[in-house]
């Protein structure tokens, strides 16, 4: 039987969680930028956003986040570990698209060596999605085989009523279950209906595009010098990917005592392979594009057996120059492979 | 004829005539409100220009890609006044040659586009004056009085919230035609001046930092404003350092191709007022 | 807590002249605080912004660069450069919060040992009056911490 | 680790060998390495750099590894001096299959600073010369400053169960240089090694593996025959930071030992 959240339960949902000793988090908007934050009240939530600016990937896996710490002392080098938050955390209102694009990452950060950082705040959040009514032109999840509710990556599923008063609830983890009996008094039987998914266009045909993609004559195309000429090389689309994950170590500290932090890196930027010698096998704009598109179409996927992608459209819908994965997988669409 | 009409057909006949072997322009975006760069090669290519007030973003950046002026041979490109003054201060700066710059100059006022006589940078000094008359009034932003009008410690509270949360994309670094170093001072490591990491600290030692390096150089034209993922509002603060050179040097960034960098000059009489 | 701040200040100085004052300073017996670290440079023409940032960084309450006066400069004019600069970073740093009190700029030449040894007494009593730089201090925390989320 | 002996091999270039502090360390070590695979040095507050053991796993009670200052992390290395304790990380990566060059003539090509991951391999067998047929090392660099492992050079000069050809760029030798001059991969094919039963290592610039790999090849080289090592830049070493694909390989993971086949199939611009 299904069940419902009302909207007005949900800052007392919110007060239950807190007082289990979770963290509530979920999509804030303030003035200038959205993302998803920790919340006291249920009023700080902002439902109405198409989707946070920011990803859900910074709360798994920081922009910059401690590794560890050392002293250096006469005869002897004392250091220590940081780890993640012990704190429980309960994510209420997440996206399908970011939702799945933890799952995404899930492989990659467990393969060979399990990386705890990861992994330890994937064990204790709970990922509650919302699914979407409304898209804009940049979103992209049903050209990626997934769905404005898709289920992927996420312990409870969330479809909005249509009365835009609350959501059914569908359970679909143990994690989620256990986070839902503790509101359970806070939830009514029965079902309204739902409201309808958004509809979101397919933009390309993705096995067209990979049959491309996976053609090693492809590789030296001249398509990837015409659709990356406009690319400045930054890194805000990998930044704000939910499944971007290439990082850097620093040290941050003098010969006394620091802490060496993984940062997030960026494959756009030029000096990320660059050898001591100078040499850079991926020295212009378009090769470095055209290892993002590959790796998350043909090498991520030939590894892992999933695309490195969402669809949610972060990348085209914050590129200062309007570039983005949409484009190009059209473009390649249109390409004879 | 509409301007875009016009200028769609002096892109076609300068590419046909072999004046120039590049036009950088705008073409249409994924929404109706976005345009994209545009690297017309062949008069077949300038159909897709697009020049109407959404044509906003500063494409002068562009003509430092690797190679590009190399051959010596003139490229055209789209540029609202605030382009204009970024050449003369690359030329300046020895970045480009000026004479190499084939400008298609055009403004946007209440959404109506108008085109800019002249073609070569000097042409443009007249209108480059007139903007400085205006820069007093123009540079002035509510915001950045109410930001003046703070004590030091509202001050540093309003920027710890702004840059806290940078993300250190780079996005306003990349976007800018002014930041061509071929290694930024934070991709510098020996010593490693400016922390690389995205804490607020590091954020706000990167933000000071470039808005040092650009003090006398920007032009206002918005790009890293714009481009900022988290929408901090990086004009003001370069708009504030505008400000600052124009009343204390009466230093207006890209008067024209010879004017010397601001902090690579010096008056025997500058102002010291501050100095103990 | 009755405790005295005894403020942390850097001083980047030019060899030519403010070092030398210093020097002077030292010889002639004249008694200031020792709350300064003297960091040597060639001219003040050497002294990158970056310096100032960096000592911020590492936890100074207060900054002090000094060189020779206008025209005494041994390289004839990396004074006038530095000038310029001083006066458009001063400009930012107070627009960014970081309050022009605690960075200080000040030309003294190889004879006024008496001016280096009074500006250092003033200089930190002015910073012992402002206290620790607080808000700064918090950001360099926070890099220390372990990670909130 | 602690530093036990360093040594200027050429300007710029150092080597160091470190010992484990920790036997428990010590163990794991020994159990886990075997030629080929590479470690991340690392000075704390500078940071971590990715080089290859250069001792080969004959001889693991210690760790050898020779680098060209360049950076933030090879300066600090460098100035590190006897007794000083930097970090280790690994051995991570693949191994040289040693056991399936047995009984096979072996040739070592490699240019300048890429001399340490071939003397691993050289010196495991040079440990157990007796399971090899004939050893050929044709070694070269800019000049003759350049030349690593300068004594070890010497002893190889004087073995005669090898065959030793060294060879500097033209222009970068001295007066008294007796040897070769000449770039590698035109003295490789003067010394013209017989493709039979043979295997190829080889170790250098990307442009020098280039021609070399054209030059094995007209000399009648299988490419499965012929190994190399993709040193790229690494940071984690566990196959997760991304900066090391060449393709769908993490070279830090599934490299850097590859043989010349494998590396024909990867990207040829992205290498």
């Amino acid at each position: 039987m299904t069940r419902i959240l009302q909207s007005d339960k949900l800052d007392n949902c919110v007060a239950r969680w807190r007082e289990a000793g979770l963290t509530v988090i979920g999509p804030v908007k303030n003035e200038s930028s959205s993302s998803y934050a920790a919340v006291e009240k249920a009023a700080e939530f902002d439902f109405s956003l198409i989707m946070p600016d920011r990803s859900i990937k910074e709360l798994f896996f920081p922009q910059t986040e401690p590794m560890l710490h050392y002293t250096i002392k006469k005869q002897r080098i004392d250091t220590s570990d940081f780890t993640p938050p012990p704190e429980k955390r309960i994510i209420f209102g997440a996206r399908p698209c970011d939702a799945s694009g933890l799952a995404i990452d899930d492989p990659l950060f467990g393969w060979d060596y399990k990386d705890n950082f990861w992994f330890q705040r994937r064990d204790t959040t709970v990922i509650v999605t919302i699914a979407c009514t409304k898209a804009d032109d940049f979103c992209m999840c049903t050209s990626l085989k997934l769905a404005p509710d898709s289920t992927k990556g996420s312990d409870v599923l969330l479809r909005p009523l249509q009365n835009n008063k609350g959501w059914q609830v569908e359970e679909l983890t143990d994690r989620g279950r256990d986070a839902f009996n503790e509101i359970a008094d806070l939830l009514q039987d029965g079902s309204g209906p739902a409201a309808p998914t958004a509809v979101v266009a397919e933009k390309f045909n993705l096995d067209a595009c990979v049959a491309w993609l996976q053609n090693p004559e492809n590789f030296e195309s001249t398509f990837w010098r015409e659709i990356s000429m406009r690319c400045i090389g930054c890194a805000s689309c990998t930044f704000l990917c939910p499944t971007c994950h290439c990082f850097d170590f620093q040290d941050e500290g003098d010969t006394y005592s620091g802490i060496r932090r993984k940062n997030w890196d960026s494959c756009s930027f030029a000096l990320f392979t660059m050898h001591t010698s100078g040499h850079n096998p991926r020295a212009t704009q378009s090769a470095r594009w055209r290892q993002r598109i590959m790796h998350k179409f043909n090498y991520f996927p030939g590894k892992f057996n999933v695309n490195s992608c969402s669809g949610c459209g972060r990348c085209s819908r914050q590129c200062p120059v309007d570039m983005g994965i949409t484009e190009t997988l059209q473009a390649i669409s249109t390409l004879p492979s | 004829m509409t301007i875009q009409e016009t200028y769609k057909a002096r892109v076609k006949k300068l590419l046909a005539s072999g004046t120039v072997k590049m036009v950088i322009g705008y073409k249409p975006g994924t929404t109706a409100d976005r345009r994209r760069p545009h690297f017309i090669r062949t008069p077949e290519e300038a159909d897709q220009l697009v020049l109407d007030s959404a044509c906003i973003t500063n494409l002068s950046g562009y003509l430092l890609s690797e190679g590009l002026l190399s051959d010596e041979k003139a490229v055209a490109i789209f540029l609202k006044p605030d382009g204009i003054r970024s050449i003369n201060i690359l030329a300046a700066e020895a970045q480009l040659n000026s004479e190499q710059i084939l400008i298609l100059g055009f403004d946007s006022n209440d959404n109506q586009v108008t085109a800019l006589e002249g073609e070569k940078v000097e042409e443009f000094t007249t209108l480059i004056e007139s903007i400085k008359e205006q820069a007093p009034e123009a540079l002035k932003n509510p915001l950045l009085e109410q930001i003046e009008g703070m004590t030091p410690k509202e001050r540093f509270a309003f920027w710890q919230g702004e840059f806290s949360r940078c993300i250190k994309c780079y996005a306003c670094r990349q976007a800018c035609p002014m930041c061509y170093c071929r290694r930024c001072i934070v991709d510098c490591n020996q010593p490693q001046w400016v922390n690389t990491s995205s804490h607020t600290l590091g954020n706000f030692e990167w933000n000071i930092v470039r808005a040092f390096h650009l003090s006398g150089r920007c032009v206002g034209c918005g790009n890293c404003d714009r481009a900022c993922p988290v929408n901090i509002p990086l004009r003001l603060i370069n708009a504030k350092m505008a400000q600052e050179v124009l009343g204390a040097f009466d230093h207006f960034s890209g008067m024209s191709h010879t004017q010397e960098p601001v902090l690579a000059s010096f008056k025997k009489d500058d102002s010291e007022t501050f100095i103990l | 807590m009755n405790e005295i701040f005894e403020p942390k200040i850097v001083a980047f100085v030019c060899t030519y002249c403010t070092y030398a004052g210093a020097d002077l300073a030292g010889t002639s017996r004249l008694k200031y605080a020792p709350n300064v670290r003297i960091v040597r440079l060639p001219c003040t023409g050497r002294i990158s912004p970056m310096f100032i940032l960096k000592a911020l960084q590492k936890g100074a309450d207060g900054v002090l660069i000094s060189g020779c006066h206008p025209g005494d400069c041994h390289f004839t004019h990396g004074n006038y450069h530095a000038r310029r600069r001083w006066m458009v970073f001063r400009a930012l740093l107070e627009f960014t919060g970081i309050p022009s009190e605690r960075v200080k700029y000040s030309w003294i030449s190889a004879a006024e040992g008496g001016k280096f040894a009074d500006l250092m007494n003033s200089i930190t009593e002015d910073i012992r009056k402002l206290g620790p730089f607080d808000q700064y201090n918090a950001l360099i925390k926070e890099t220390e911490a372990p990670a909130t989320f | 680790m602690k530093i036990v002996a360093r040594h200027d091999e050429a300007p710029g270039v150092k080597t160091m060998r470190v010992e484990f502090q920790n036997p428990t360390d010590l163990e794991l070590f020994k159990q886990r390495y075997r030629t080929g695979m590479f470690g991340l040095y690392g000075v704390y507050g500078e940071g971590e750099s990715t080089f290859c053991v250069a001792s080969p796993e004959t001889r693991n009670e210690y760790i050898e590894f020779t680098f060209r200052q360049s950076g933030r992390v090879t300066s600090a290395l460098a100035n590190a001096d006897i007794g000083d304790v930097i970090t280790f990380r690994g051995p991570y990566g693949n191994r040289f299959p040693i056991e399936q060059f047995y009984g096979k003539n072996l040739i070592f090509v490699s240019g300048g600073i890429a001399l340490p991951p071939t003397r691993s391999v050289i010196w495991s067998c040079l440990d157990q010369r007796e399971k090899f047929g004939k050893i050929t090392i044709v070694y070269g660099a800019r000049t003759v400053a350049d030349l690593v492992y300068k004594h070890e050079l010497d002893e190889w000069g004087k073995r005669d169960d090898i065959d030793l050809v060294l060879t500097v760029d033209p222009g970068g030798e001295t007066p008294d240089w007796k040897h070769r001059v000449g770039f590698v991969p035109t003295v490789l094919e003067q010394a013209a090694p017989s493709p039979e039963n043979c295997i190829a290592v080889i170790c250098g610039p990307p442009i020098m593996i280039k021609f070399t790999l054209i030059s094995l090849k007209k000399l009648g080289f299988d490419e499965s025959n012929v190994y190399t090592t993709l040193e790229n830049r690494m940071k984690c070493g566990v196959g997760k930071c991304g900066r090391c694909n060449v393709g769908s390989i993490y070279v830090c993971k599934e490299g850097p030992v590859f043989t010349a086949a494998e590396v024909s199939r990867m990207p040829q611009a992205d290498l």
